[in-house]
């Protein structure tokens, strides 16, 4: 399918760093933690978690995500999706933990809502670089507990999110789900490895896509050569053990670059 | 059985170029996944991102894709392949590129160690300015080619066509007279999309090759022409995604097939149609392949 | 109104040639049903048969075709011409084919007292020897043939062009240099499907040409390289079926666009087509067609 | 769709000219009256009226038709199809006339059949050269009562079956069919013309057919440019009024020949 093309109806805010573009078109049919590749016309297309079902919520890295921010209200884009597997849903009574670094909030933010109706508990652990970076806050609170941490400490806890992790009873929850930096999500594959969780426990990734859905194999993971953008971008942290994740990533190019 | 070029393969399907092939344990999985052998992403001598994307997108009948020959140059590629060779259990094809049969010489060298099963050239994809098509719609480019890296080389050479050209044939016989092994025909066709919301062309290099379901009859006709002419086998590829369509090629001329853009479809392509020509043949009272390769040129 | 190389027409879709073009009648009706010109079926010098059926199958994503310019001569062709032209009440385009510029001439003029409103020149089909492509693939015959009729006739002369060349616009640059109005891309796409329960190729003459959705991409870039060069306008054709369609060829490069195989899905698509253009030119605010014509080529 | 392989499973010999070949394809959903296009396989493609929605009865005239006689039981076949528009079935209690000639019984002894059961009389005419070429004889005898013309006289009357059509009493059938050689065809239309039931008839048409799907424009008919193997074969008496029919055909180049 060519991309669709859709209308930015809003744009909201969300923090300095982050904004939520919401758009004249509902993937109805998206599973929470599904992608679209999103076309900035003459300039590249990207991959973005859908953040709401007409939304996605973008943090300014580079060229881009910059072009991005210069669009206005009234302003389209080409989208294509939703692509690539989501999470798996709680079942009703599950307690649940979502552990959120940055923008990795986007995917986990749907899913709390989604799943406060008929889940025991919810509890969040949310990090970020300070205060002001905190995404989503209002999401999850909506849903259950969370737990804060800043990497500067300028709001609750200072210091990363596995610390909270590291103190928290994970045994209680039947369902845990991840996403954020690469090197946050492997300190939580530690805890979690440790803990013995990680079959209970969902992590959604991030490899650079050309294709976006499972043909060209830029995407592809060692050693299981498992695909992100098709087979991802969620895994079960089993199907990550003795993978790449973690180690190292690779680039437009298929060069390897270590974390 | 089969063999194609000195290649031992259990079954005629082959991952093609560019598919799944940017990693090693990418391509041991396909082999797992039922391919009789596979083919890596076209390597070249520098490093390259490629073009911008959109690099692919799903038309109504097939794919359009300008990836632009991405690849982390040989000397980074060689330990994938090395790790392809050691685990995927079937042939393991390199495909390389070059501007000139100097630089196709060098990444062929580079590639040597890891022990490739064969070469593919790459003197056909559409979208990468002076490489590929660029190389591979004059013959006497193709020819040269071809010989400089048969000269070096015991393992066979696998040469790929574009259809973009007046007359495949002509380009075919140049990769022969270089002491080409097999002929792989075809890559993408020319093609282009525009988004009219905007004006824009949808491709990040605005234009870019044809692949799947309807380029087919394309391929079929490339593949039944260079049979007629050819005394090398014929790789036949282009739109194949059932083993009825994989028939069909082989019918036309072709000693074995590749498969690209059906993997969109699932992994279990493989399998699938090594199946279906496997029925087909019982079915039909023929024995292999062979019986079967190039028919219709014999039906008036 | 519009105007095309001088022709007035109410919409920009054109009954291609070799569609609902062997009598006057079907001309005049498919005039009824929208299209803003008509093109009749090719033109030759001697009555022909055309080759054996099967000649023309559907495929999933397209229609093959190998007719062989099956047509009654000019002689006879005369009468439905001029019942076309007297009746249509949109332009009649007299599509001609030859071996050779004389060939061409003596039917241009055999045809010249019908007064049709342009004609168009095929050296473009792709499967009849000697005839179509075996002219249209050099460019040195084309701008030849394109010479002979724009010296004997004041009316347009269009140049109808294959895709199946290494290089479409070094053609279209010789019809140009050789006095054409405005070239028409793209004829069909070689291509071949064979019966796999037999053996047999599907059509009679073995082998035809591929025309309908699949082939519109190649048709967009052919249409595109050409506006990219060539100083006269493009009349766009391949795979056109809905005003979507439409709207992408002409921000190719292409000032009218003309319709073959949907005619297949119904006789209304012209009225379907240019209404939809009209109600797209309008919800983006665009005044008229040259607004959009080639506008793919500003975007970057 | 390309050509389905059919594999002969049966010919019966109806008469001396024509074959009857069963295949082992149903075209469930074929309307009568349709056509499919016969695939020979290395000689050419013609078009056969299914005489059962598994059959077509064929009349060796030329060289496909000779190559069809060749074939056995266990032979195979292409066929594309079901083309064309069909008959208009009859409501029920209606009474109708069917106008046979020679293999022009083809399309009309399924008819025949299918109406029987709800028609309140079905009658037809039926003719052919000889006693030998009366083709689906009982088919039509199951149906109701036949007048049989022979134009040798060898069997029944003597003559044509406009001989008969111009004696009975056209104005008491709703619906009357007809097929047969396009010169009893014109006379049965300026008969029925006469008689202002046109209305009330329709005919099957032949024309030279290469697409056989609408597309070529090589059975167009003067002067409505209405295409025999799309807009037909089967047409209403009043679409002919003016038309080429009776008068000429076209050959294969699209040449005319006149009847
Ligand atoms: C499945 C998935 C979901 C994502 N969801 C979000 C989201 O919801 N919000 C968000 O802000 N970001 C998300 N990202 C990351 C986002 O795609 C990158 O931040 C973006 O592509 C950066 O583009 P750029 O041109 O601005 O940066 P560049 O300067 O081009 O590159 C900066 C970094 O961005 C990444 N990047 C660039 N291009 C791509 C690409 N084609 N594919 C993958 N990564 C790329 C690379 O890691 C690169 O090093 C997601 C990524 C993936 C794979
Ligand atoms: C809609 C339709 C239904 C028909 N149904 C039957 C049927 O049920 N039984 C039957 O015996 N015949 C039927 N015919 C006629 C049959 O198609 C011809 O008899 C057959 O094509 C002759 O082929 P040939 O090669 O044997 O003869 P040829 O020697 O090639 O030609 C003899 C004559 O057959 C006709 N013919 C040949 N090729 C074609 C063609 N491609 N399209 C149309 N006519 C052609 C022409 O009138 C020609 O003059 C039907 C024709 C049409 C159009
Ligand atoms: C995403 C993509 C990348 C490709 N990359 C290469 C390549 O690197 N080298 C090459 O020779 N062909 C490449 N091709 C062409 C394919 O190998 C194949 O020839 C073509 O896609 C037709 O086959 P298909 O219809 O089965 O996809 C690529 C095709 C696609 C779709
Ligand atoms: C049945 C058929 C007959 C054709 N005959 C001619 C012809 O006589 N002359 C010609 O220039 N092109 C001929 N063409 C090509 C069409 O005019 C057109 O270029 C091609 O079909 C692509 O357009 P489409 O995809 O809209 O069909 C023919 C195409 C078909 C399908
Ligand atoms: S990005 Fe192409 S396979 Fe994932
Ligand atoms: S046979 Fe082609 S339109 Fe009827």
């Amino acid at each position: 399918m060519l991309p669709l093309n859709a209308n930015i109806v809003k744009i909201v805010d969300e923090t300095p760093s982050t904004h939520t573009f919401f758009f004249d078109h509902l993937f109805e049919d998206a599973i929470i933690g599904q992608f679209v590749m999103v076309w900035i016309r003459g300039v590249d297309e990207i991959p973005m978690t859908l953040s709401y079902k007409n939304a996605i919520t973008v943090q300014k890295v580079g060229d881009a995500t910059s072009r991005l921010f210069d669009l206005k209200e009234g302003d389209s884009l080409g989208l294509r999706g939703p692509f690539g597997k989501g999470f798996t849903l709680p079942k009703e009574g599950e307690n649940i933990l979502l552990i959120a670094g940055g923008v990795g909030a986007a995917p986990l933010a749907p899913l709390a809502e989604n799943v406060f109706p008929s889940c025991s508990e919810v509890t969040t652990i949310l990090g970020a670089r300070n205060v002001n970076e905190l995404l989503f806050m209002d999401r999850f609170l909506q849903s259950g507990q969370v737990y804060i941490t800043t990497d500067d400490g300028s709001a609750h806890r200072c210091g990363f999110v596995t610390d909270v992790l590291d103190e928290i009873d994970v045994s209680k929850y039947d369902r845990i789900y991840t996403c954020g930096p690469e090197m946050m999500m492997k300190r939580v594959f530690g805890i979690l490895e440790r803990e013995s969780a990680l079959e209970r426990t969902e992590f959604s990734l991030h490899r650079y896509f050309k294709c976006g859905i499972g043909v060209c194999g830029a995407c592809c993971m060692d050693d299981a050569g498992l695909r992100v953008c098709k087979d991802g971008p969620v895994f079960n942290g089993k199907e990550l053990v003795g993978s790449e994740f973690g180690k190292y990533t690779r680039g437009p190019s298929g060069q390897k670059k270590l974390f | 059985m089969m063999n194609i070029t000195g290649l031992r393969m259990k079954n005629p399907t082959i991952l093609a170029a560019g598919i799944m092939g940017t990693t090693g344990a990418a391509l041991i999985r396909m082999a797992r996944e039922g391919a009789g052998a596979v083919v890596t992403k076209s390597i070249g001598s520098q490093p390259k991102d490629g073009h911008s994307n959109p690099s692919m997108v799903k038309l109504d009948h097939g794919h359009l894709n300008a990836m632009g020959l991405p690849n982390p140059s040989y000397e980074d590629f060689l330990p994938e392949l090395e790790k392809a060779k050691h685990k995927a259990g079937v042939p393991v094809i390199a495909s390389i590129f070059g501007g000139n049969a100097d630089e196709f010489r060098k990444v062929a060298e580079g590639l040597m160690s890891a022990k490739p099963d064969a070469f593919e050239l790459n003197v056909s994809c559409p979208h990468a300015m002076g490489y590929g098509a660029s190389v591979g719609t004059d013959p006497v480019m193709v020819k040269a080619v071809t010989l400089a890296i048969s000269e070096i080389t015991d393992i066979p050479v696998w040469v790929k066509l574009t259809p973009n050209v007046t007359d495949i044939v002509t380009i075919g016989k140049a990769a022969q007279e270089g002491g080409a092994n097999a002929v792989v025909a075809i890559n993408t066709v020319r093609g282009m999309a525009i988004d009219i919301h905007s004006g824009y062309p949808v491709l990040g290099n605005r234009f870019g090759g044809l692949s799947g379901e309807g380029i087919r009859p394309i391929a079929v006709k490339c593949v039944y022409d260079l049979h007629e002419k050819l005394d090398i086998p014929i790789i036949g590829v282009g739109g194949i995604s059932t083993w009825q369509h994989a028939i069909e090629m082989i019918m036309a001329g072709a000693s074995a097939v590749q498969i690209g853009s059906a993997v969109y479809e699932g992994t279990n392509v493989f399998s699938d149609i090594s199946e279906g020509i496997n029925r087909f043949l019982k079915e039909y009272g023929y024995t292999n392949i062979e019986d079967i390769t190039g028919i219709a040129h014999e039906r008036f």
